[in-house]
């Protein structure tokens, strides 16, 4: 399907330019005419994505580049996070499991991917000559 | 990460200054909260109302918070916009903290526990 | 003096792109927790410039790329809107004269760099090998 | 570019139902509006209250509506935005248009005119 519209974002791999990625996606979520909650949504799957190559596949070392394209489809929002660092180990994606009785079983991180799984439509993750890039889906009702 | 700071009783009160709670400031946040239980803080009132943007960093900061505090005090949060009480229920926080509507109920919660 | 955050946002030389850009501007200034008029008046700046990019520079020809870097500082924010296409005759910008009670004098087009430099602290215009930069800054008082 | 459009008397009403009049859809709206005019309506309220977002194509598309209007008739603008505003009062058009709170009274001014 053809797209109606996209754009390509990129920052250096540092957490402080996290937030300018953040509230890009965001303000185009509101110029699609989203309403809020759908668009910290689309926000939060893009942040917890690219701190995610930002602190595992370039282990927070700055100078790298993370690039982020978006791209309009009549239905749908796709999101491409792309870097050159080390690959996401598929066995790392978890369920969310504690007892929400016992303060000791609360988990404290790992739930980066399982917040991405759970509010996009469709996630998936490809290397290919060293290239890493998650793709994110979500279908829009406008 | 500038956290503004109260007290009523022996209720710390603690309300972000900031939007975010991000992996870019969920350390300091940590970091503070850490040192305020360490002071004796055992019941603390988290007030979110000027946060709209919370990622699963600034997630583990407040259960890392909860945890710290122990079994023999309580964290109580409110003023939670809807966005990031979308969070709370993806992740089933909303089971696991007291979510109160203002900052009096949130007081007033802890004060009839203990 | 050294930037605290900085993200490059690149588009095809569409106007269809153009709102994703001026999106992403709003919501990097709500992020930064600029006001709604701060925030639209950055979002019409680059707007401006983006579009006279697509319309003047590449003459509405898709497949040129138009690039926006904004470079966050303590004191102010600044956007480079670049482009290889073709340059700004600086004779072009004009002052907005007209008569507001006579409808035969009123403008419709040629706001657009009367605009940028009536909202921003800082404008300059300058090409180097081919490449054109139109450089904007905004002091921030935060 | 949708335009939602009612008549009341022979005032005609167009709200625009996009948040953004912009160089992708002024020529459109300059378009429909130059239709309207043609067909015969000389008095015409512009209702602002979806837009969010205006830039200097959008503005030239609604000076061009003015113009072709003529000077036997008038277009009154309402419910506008502070943001949007702000682009009026920077191009000095406040000074060119009666831009009215509500509907009503851009309804109003019209009538009491001619
Ligand atoms: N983009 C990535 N590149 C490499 N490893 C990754 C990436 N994303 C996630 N991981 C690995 O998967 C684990 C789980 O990620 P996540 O659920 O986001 O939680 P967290 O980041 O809090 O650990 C990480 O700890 C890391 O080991
Ligand atoms: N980036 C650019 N590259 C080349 N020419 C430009 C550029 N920006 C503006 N111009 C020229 O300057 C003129 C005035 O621009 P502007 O004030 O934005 O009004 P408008 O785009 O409505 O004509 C344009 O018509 C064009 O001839």
């Amino acid at each position: 399907m053809e797209t109606t519209g996209s754009i390509k974002l990129i920052i250096e791999s540092k957490l402080e330019n996290v937030p300018l990625i953040g509230g890009a996606v965001r303000g185009i979520a509101s110029a699609l005419s989203l309403d809020d909650v759908s668009g910290y949504h689309l926000e939060l799957c893009v942040v917890e994505a690219v701190t995610n190559v930002t602190k595992h596949a370039y282990t927070l070392e700055a100078g790298n580049s993370v690039e982020l394209n978006i791209l309009l489809f009549p239905d749908r929002i796709t999101f491409q996070v792309c870097d050159r660092g080390k690959s996401l180990d598929p066995a790392k994606v978890r369920l969310l499991r504690f007892d929400p009785q016992k303060r000791e079983t609360l988990p404290e991180s790992g739930m980066g991917l399982f917040i991405m799984h759970a509010l996009m439509d469709e996630v998936y993750y490809e290397t290919e000559s060293g290239l890493n890039v998650l793709t994110m889906s979500k279908y829009l009702r406008r | 990460m500038q956290l503004h700071q109260n007290k009523m009783g022996d209720v710390l009160i603690v309300r972000p200054l900031e939007r975010r709670i991000d992996a870019a400031t969920a350390t300091e946040f940590k970091e503070k909260m850490s040192e305020w239980i360490g002071a004796g803080n055992r019941r603390i009132v988290l007030n979110l109302s000027e946060v709209d943007f919370i990622d699963s960093s600034g997630l583990g900061a407040i259960v890392s918070s909860l945890k710290k505090i122990g079994n023999d005090g309580d964290l109580v949060i409110c003023s939670v916009r809807e966005t990031v009480m979308s969070l709370f229920r993806l992740t089933r926080m909303n089971r696991v903290f007291d979510i109160l509507s203002s900052e009096e109920e949130a007081i007033g919660a802890l004060s009839r526990r203990l």
